[in-house]
């Protein structure tokens, strides 16, 4: 598991792939590296999931902080590429309410 | 052929894991490969399975055993007639599962916690406690 | 990440089988996608253990429970420090591995029968049985 | 597991093909199979194992019977298709020596 962050220089924003899962072991990981990012300026983010398998409550909790802090900066973050089952998981928490939900990264990049 | 289920007689695995959040994912995929050799279909066994096994193993971990590393956490999966019973006990106290809030209330939904039990009901097909509270049991069926 | 076999914890998986040649195959291939799921190679999964789970069963269908269909043969299966430990035990009256010829022997070689132990032995890395002789266990290394 | 029987009429060889295992519960057909082949005048047979699993003691000594009986009645048997670990089965109990072992029945059906 481990998150890959590249910066779309043209439109200024930052997208951090969940590659493998998002849960109780490695989401303050995804955390810190979207909090640096954003003190070092950065107000646009993507969570794009298309590389990932499963998230669990503690993922959920953890994204629930991020868009939090990053709406609190200023910012905004949307999340990209959720399969069905990943879906899923938000409408049943009715979290897809909460997020700004895309269907991939590139159509998020657009979209900015 | 005399087929195995049909006769009654199932595989039943069964996992000890350390109270350590280290080992959850590395236990939720052995257990989940295990549950697919059972027989659970992949789309069931790849999400819904590692989902509610991820969110009760963290339970029995962090509320159950509290962290401590002298307890452990066990894990059984008992196969029968097309389902898995999946049993997670820890060697906590135990609580009351009927007094958890739903996450989805609107005072609740911006809370960053909360939300383990609740897709543990949602992605299994049954769920059951033992009368402590520190052993869970949740059903997959297999079709 | 703490690995689950290197804290010493491993799976553990059972399978208890009624008395009856039908279900031989069936629970072999059961208990080889366990195994498979527990980290045995996929080549071992495949031939080796498979071959030595169908003979161990079919002894103890054959000759353990003499064809009992009241009685059971249980299969258990230790995962621990990339090993697995096939355990299969029957309700008869055990026998005396020691006593066995090779099969092998020039005055044996056309015989149609006793190459069931042999090929156990030789296609498992360690083979015991406990004192009475109705319970033998096949270890098979993952390495 | 099954097995298919076909007849190559150029070389009057009966092909017996082991699709699954060989083994304690299906020997007795693949007996019944070549012993009525036989009954039926047949002479030359191969079994090919190029489908096949695994074999167990009782599908060896199956095969040592049917050999025994093919013999007797003035018949050959070739067995072909073994993959190494089928072959290593053969050579571990010596039964290499017994068998006339050739790699694929197209060989064995040239040979006879
Ligand atoms: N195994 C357990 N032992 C003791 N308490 C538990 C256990 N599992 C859950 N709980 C209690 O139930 C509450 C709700 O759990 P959950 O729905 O998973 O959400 P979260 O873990 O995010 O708080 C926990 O805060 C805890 O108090
Ligand atoms: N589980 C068992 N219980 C009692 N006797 C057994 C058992 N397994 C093997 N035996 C004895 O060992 C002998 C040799 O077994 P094996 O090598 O498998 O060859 P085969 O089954 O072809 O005779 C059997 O004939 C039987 O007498």
């Amino acid at each position: 598991m481990s998150f890959t962050v590249r910066k779309d220089d043209a439109k200024g924003v930052v997208v951090v792939g969940v590659d493998g899962q998002l849960i109780v072991g490695n989401r303050h990981e995804l955390k810190t590296k979207v909090l640096d990012a954003l003190e070092a300026g950065e107000k646009k983010f993507v969570i794009d999931f298309s590389p990932t398998g499963y998230i669990d409550s503690s993922g959920l909790g953890a994204l629930v902080s991020l868009s939090k802090k990053i709406r609190e900066a200023g910012g905004e973050l949307r999340l990209a590429g959720l399969n069905d089952d990943l879906h899923t998981l938000f409408e049943l928490t009715k979290l897809d309410t909460l997020f700004a939900i895309v269907d991939s990264a590139d159509e998020a990049l657009a979209a900015f | 052929m005399q087929r195995m289920a049909g006769a009654g007689h199932g595989v039943q695995f069964s996992l000890r894991v350390p109270t350590t959040l280290d080992v959850v994912e590395e236990a939720v995929d052995l257990l989940a490969r295990h549950c697919l050799a059972s027989g659970l279909p992949p789309r069931r066994a790849r999400f819904n399975l590692r989902v509610v096994l991820a969110e009760a193993l963290t339970n029995a971990i962090v509320y159950g055993n509290a962290m401590d590393p002298a307890k452990r956490v066990d894990v059984r999966v008992d196969v029968d007639g097309g389902r898995l019973a999946i049993h997670v006990r820890d060697e906590g106290d135990g609580f009351d599962p009927t007094q958890i809030p739903s996450p989805t209330d609107p005072d609740r939904i911006q809370r960053t916690d909360g939300r383990g039990l609740f897709l543990i009901r949602q992605l299994s097909d049954e769920v059951h406690f033992n009368e402590r509270g520190n052993a869970i049991c949740m059903i997959m069926r297999c079709a």
